[in-house]
């Protein structure tokens, strides 16, 4: 039993912060508002820092890693909002192309540790739900048919071969898009209990991946609150000092504190194929989505109208705060499969 | 004479609640068919439509006919939020004036203030807003900084300051605001309500984004804006209980109605219905909250015509309107909060021919708990003044 | 539209109160817990006072009153916690008898009108769940069969000819029982639809005559504790000046403000037998049981340790408010209830 | 060298854990077979259990087995918990002294002190109360008035004053407590930490009754009780931080184990699974409370297995020893609740004969957020010692 992360880890996610302190500053962050695109610069630096190859094979040019290494590094992607499709790219599409029979996924994962390609995924294989980072993506991994009809299919789709209508969301950097697709034998890449079995893997990843980003920004929602708090002055003293805000704050600080190990424990759940890896999962995305929808509320009633413009930091970070708490399930949902899971001893 | 219970409405009512709803099935646009009243010419679809409801007096049914209204009572007017709201009839562009300014000029303003700008309020020819919050006094009101000195003519004052938060402020043709006349006093004291046209040299006006892109509110800059001395309210140094007044309005019955929320509880309801069609996992999951939100309306709208109902009879509203305004805006949330469960993902898709009414609603909604003072400022009042816990 | 009650009933109200304020104190609220009994001397001064026969038709002898009437009596009980079965007696069977065909009840009417009978009423026919008041009681109306099946009965049932095993609450005053008694010919009042319909209004009037002593309970915790706010001292002043303290009491004391004309106007409902008084008792119910519920938590989390002793009065409210907060529908059971009638339009 | 995640326990884990199951199956009596602890019978039958583990070195397993463990570490202790609350044994009568002396003891305590105390806490020969609130220093501890002065002879010290919710305190054989040896000084200055034998003379004892009728804590009067220099804990004067080492271990890791909320955890699925057959309407309106609960109980598991990873690195507890006492009180709060919910109606059956464990827990839950430092004190801690929001 030693519940840490190693020194290495540590070492890594500092490296990540520093450079993301300076390359993704709010300024960034608003331009990425204006103009959100799925590779920027940051893309390459990220590259080259070792981050987006993170989960590649070391064969196909990565450093074969998995979620526990990764999950420090979404939780700063988290802090600064990053607009990249890291949690797509890395934590969900590349191990399920290195999971894919008879290499299928294999030129896709070289492009992909090269930094030559942003990656969706569709969570359903219901044609009309818009697929996050679909618009400008690269490459798709779209579904087809249910593993109910048995006829489930998993598709590798260029989406230069593709068009995709965007779906705009409140968080612009979402790209949230709806591929108008026809899938081709050439593009099946698994089908049946193979590609359930992989969708299944890929939504607990993407559970826990989602989590640890909506640790990041709870992070840095109460942080900016936290500070704010210190500097307004009402009746003559910061609004810091009135118990009414210390107790929002800290209820905050408490669901955050109290979300971290769960989370990090479902990424090594599932690095390790543990049996109950699916509940971890649930029970992170769950954690991670109350503490951030919670500390949103907490702190934009705590920054008053303020926090209620556009000129406020803040909004970046509430709006992808809110669109993760939802995305890849929402607490509800996960909830109701935990305690499914605990019933049937699954 | 000794009243019983009744909560039937009176055939008088009735009939008064129909007349409202064919006026207004003739009349009211297609549900948000007119552009957003945060634009120049939103501001303007939406005075026009203030105007018709003017022409047929239904724009201040509640007020005396003289100014506009119809000289009826408060039951008459809840019935006619009941079917405005159900018929999906615009946002009032004037509702500042209307429903804030207006009951404080019925109490404090003299004869000639009220002809002078009862009529035009009710016509929609001036609409107003609010110049009350500052950088630095928002919970803080006491802590107003934006001062007024004696004009040189002797006949008026000139006002130098900054407010802030002003809705509708980068339209508005007047502003009713609090500045210091006497800066010796002490916070509360040496305050004046004024009437500001803002036409006046020397008034600027800064509109603030929104965190969803629009322009909600405005900051506006005062320098040496000269009012005569026929446009205070309620007399010099007296602005503080003039506000007060303004804020039992605000918080209390005046500015939201029931209506609005019943109708939204209604919609959410209906959207359970639908949901329960197509997911019903999700749907029994927020069954609860649901059911919840609901009563949440419901209770609010028992509680008005539990409080109109003491107002007829002469009784007053005290710091129920804290309670009040506490209910209305986590009853807001919840309703919101409901509806975007149940749609789930659905919920951050927005824009864009994609009609967001549930997340627009909630981004408003999270706004309740701030505006017409924060609810930690009305929780204090509450504590202090209907259950005389002491004062820090 | 006149949402207000009558001078006449807030007189009798005031009358009420200063009776109860003499001969229910906490003092005699702690006699009732070691030695409760269905009808003490309280009982006869109930009588006289109008309370007990008020819901009795004039021609038994007594006021021919309705839940309007009763509602403001009821939240007094609550506010001392009367631990006699005014509910059960007046507020459920006296209108249940009065229903019934044939003059079946009259006789029992007379002797509740004179204050010779305290009476319970069994929430459901379920013969192992226990009848709260029965132990004591002298009159008992119990159900056998169910409306699905259509064998529902209703029986009344003389107390001296069965035997009730008591089943101890947390709260001794309830006089918790399970009857054992044989349904006879010569007990049956009502079969079939009528019996249905009999039991279905009980439980609306239940609900309501609940909710009206839950909002008394509420109100006298949220009374205690600010008055104990108010005078404890702690870092140098009374806790009732701390913003957490102020709070807490402040939320509880919204939601009484507006379970309140919530519980006033399914009473009216019930009496004006609206369409939707159902509902309306449900929605009373629901907002009654949590307002107390909540006062409940802040009452003793505000007393601290002192609250959690056998000797602060505060207990004796806790452990009522606790049993009424959940007997005839929890505020999750009529939430339930409320949205059913929402969704299917009943 | 740099270690790994791992979230597996090592063989030697797991042989230790199959150790205490096979052990605790041997010993443990039925579960709630013997009489309350807060009886005098059951006190003694409480102690007797004690001694019973003490004899096969299971009471105090994570001390050094010079004072009756066994040396284990803290990975050991939870494991051995988890097999405790498993195997639904005995509540530890000696909990106070094991659980928050001990800790404070190792630290504070000279080796004398030690080797007289700890051995007969381990066998339970002594058990302790914790002599800390008193009637007017509840949250504000810091407010004892509680004194102690020299003794005539000059080789102690003669305590005065009054105590008050000692747990144990009707039959405990010692108690440590906090009193002010320096007059002048402010209030956390001049507090020393005492050891004292209640069959001192002087010492008197008055058992208060709980809200459910039981004898759960009691008073403690002081009369100028003697007490020697060699039972001062830490040094005149130095009590507050001796007492906050305590306060530490009573909030954070040593006090509550996680095992006991993930043991009720489970026992609350179960019952949901009964529900579910009986009653899967009211069953599945409770799902997302019985839910949420476990998680908060599992969530707790693994913050304690992170803290002790990072206290076996060498870090320490500081303020998340408050948000620790928060999560752990709201939890079982949240795991009763839950249960109550099932129940329905049926809750409010007790006694007699009807086995009420879920009421019972709520009511002793209920006492969570107060007891330790009521939640509300922690919420400033967090506040002002994690965030750095400044002090009122």
């Amino acid at each position: 039993m030693h519940f840490a992360f190693s020194e290495q880890q540590t070492e890594f996610r500092d490296a990540v912060r520093q450079v993301l302190a300076k390359e993704c500053t709010t300024g960034h962050l608003r331009a990425a508002f204006e103009h959100p695109e799925a590779r920027g610069p940051r893309w390459s630096t990220l590259t080259e820092l070792g981050v987006v190859p993170l989960t590649v094979p070391e064969a196909q040019g990565g450093l074969g890693l998995g979620l526990v290494d990764l999950v420090l590094v979404l939780e700063e992607a988290g802090q600064v909002a990053l607009p990249e499709p890291l949690l797509e790219t890395t934590a969900l599409v590349a191990p399920l192309l290195a999971g894919l029979d008879a290499g299928a996924g294999t030129g896709s994962l070289e492009a992909l540790a090269a930094g030559r390609v942003a990656a969706a995924v569709a969570p359903t294989s219901a044609a009309q739900a818009p697929v996050p980072g679909a618009d400008g993506a690269d490459l798709l991994v779209l579904a087809t048919g249910t593993e109910a009809d048995g006829n489930l299919e998993l598709h590798l789709v260029d989406a230069a071969s593709t068009t995709v209508d965007p779906v705009s969301s409140l968080d612009p950097t979402r790209r949230l898009g709806i591929p108008r697709w026809t899938p081709t034998p050439a593009t099946r890449v698994a089908s049946g209990p193979a590609a359930a079995r992989a969708m299944a893997v890929t939504a607990d990843r993407a559970a826990t991946a989602t989590a640890a980003e909506l640790l990041g920004l709870t992070g840095r929602m109460i942080t900016m609150t936290a500070e704010y708090a210190r500097e307004r002055q009402q009746f003559g003293k910061p609004i810091g000092s009135f118990q009414a805000v210390k107790h929002l704050l800290a209820g905050a600080q408490v669901r955050l504190e109290f979300a971290r190990p769960v989370v990090y424990g479902a990424a090594w759940a599932l690095d390790n194929g543990t049996r109950d890896s699916s509940r971890a999962a649930s029970v992170a995305k769950a954690y991670a989505s109350d503490a951030a929808t919670e500390a949103a509320r907490v702190s934009l009633q705590v920054h008053g109208a303020i926090g209620y413009t556009w000129e406020c930091d803040l909004q970046l970070f509430l709006k992808r705060a809110w669109a993760l708490a939802e995305a890849w399930g929402s607490a509800a949902d996960h909830r109701a499969r935990v305690l499914d899971s605990l019933v049937t001893g699954s | 004479m000794d009243t019983p219970m009744d909560l039937r409405f009176t055939a008088a009512h009735e009939a008064f609640r129909a007349e409202a709803r064919s006026w207004l099935a003739d009349h009211v646009p297609p549900p948000r068919s007119l552009p957003s009243l945060d634009t120049a010419e939103g501001f303007e679809a939406h005075r026009a439509w203030e105007q018709t409801m003017f022409e047929d007096r239904w724009s201040v049914v509640s007020w005396p006919e003289a100014f506009g209204g119809r000289g009826v009572g408060i039951l008459e007017w809840l019935i006619f939020e009941e079917e405005y709201w159900r018929a999906e009839a615009p946002l009032r562009v004037s509702q500042n004036g209307v429903f804030l300014l207006a009951p404080t000029m019925f109490e404090f303003g003299t004869p000639s203030q009220q002809e002078r700008y009862l009529p035009a309020m009710a016509s929609a020819r001036q609409i107003w807003c609010q110049g009350w919050s500052e950088p630095d006094a928002g919970s803080d009101l006491a802590g107003i900084r934006s001062r007024a000195v004696r004009a040189p003519g002797d006949d008026g004052w000139l006002l130098t300051g900054q407010k802030t938060w002003a809705s509708r402020g980068a339209f508005a043709e007047w502003c009713f605001g609090l500045f210091r006349t006497d800066p010796e006093a002490e916070r509360h004291r040496g305050l004046t309500y004024f009437l500001v046209d803002m036409s006046t040299p020397g008034v600027t006006v800064r509109p603030i984004p929104q965190i969803d892109g629009e322009t909600g509110f405005a900051e506006l800059f005062f320098e040496e804006v000269f009012v005569p001395d026929d446009q205070v309210l309620g007399g010099v140094g007296q602005g503080w209980s003039v506000a007060m007044a303004t804020a039992g309005s605000e918080r209390g019955l005046s500015l939201r109605s029931p209506a609005r929320y019943s109708e939204a509880a209604g919609r959410l309801v209906a959207l359970y219905g639908d949901k329960l069609a197509e997911d019903p996992v999700r749907a029994s999951r927020t069954a609860d909250a649901v059911a919840q939100a609901w009563m949440d309306a419901e209770a609010y709208r028992l509680n008005t015509l539990w409080t109109a109902t003491r107002v007829l009879g002469g009784g007053s509203v005290g710091p129920e309107a804290s309670a009040n305004k506490i209910h209305w805006s986590e009853t807001d949330l919840a309703i919101h909060r409901a509806a975007l469960a149940l749609l789930g993902p659905e919920a951050e898709w927005h824009g864009d021919g994609v009609d967001a009414p549930w997340l627009d609603g909630y981004l408003f909604a999270l706004a309740g708990p701030i505006y017409a003072g924060t609810n930690e400022i009305q929780r204090n009042v509450v504590a202090e003044r209907m259950l005389g816990l002491p004062r820090a």
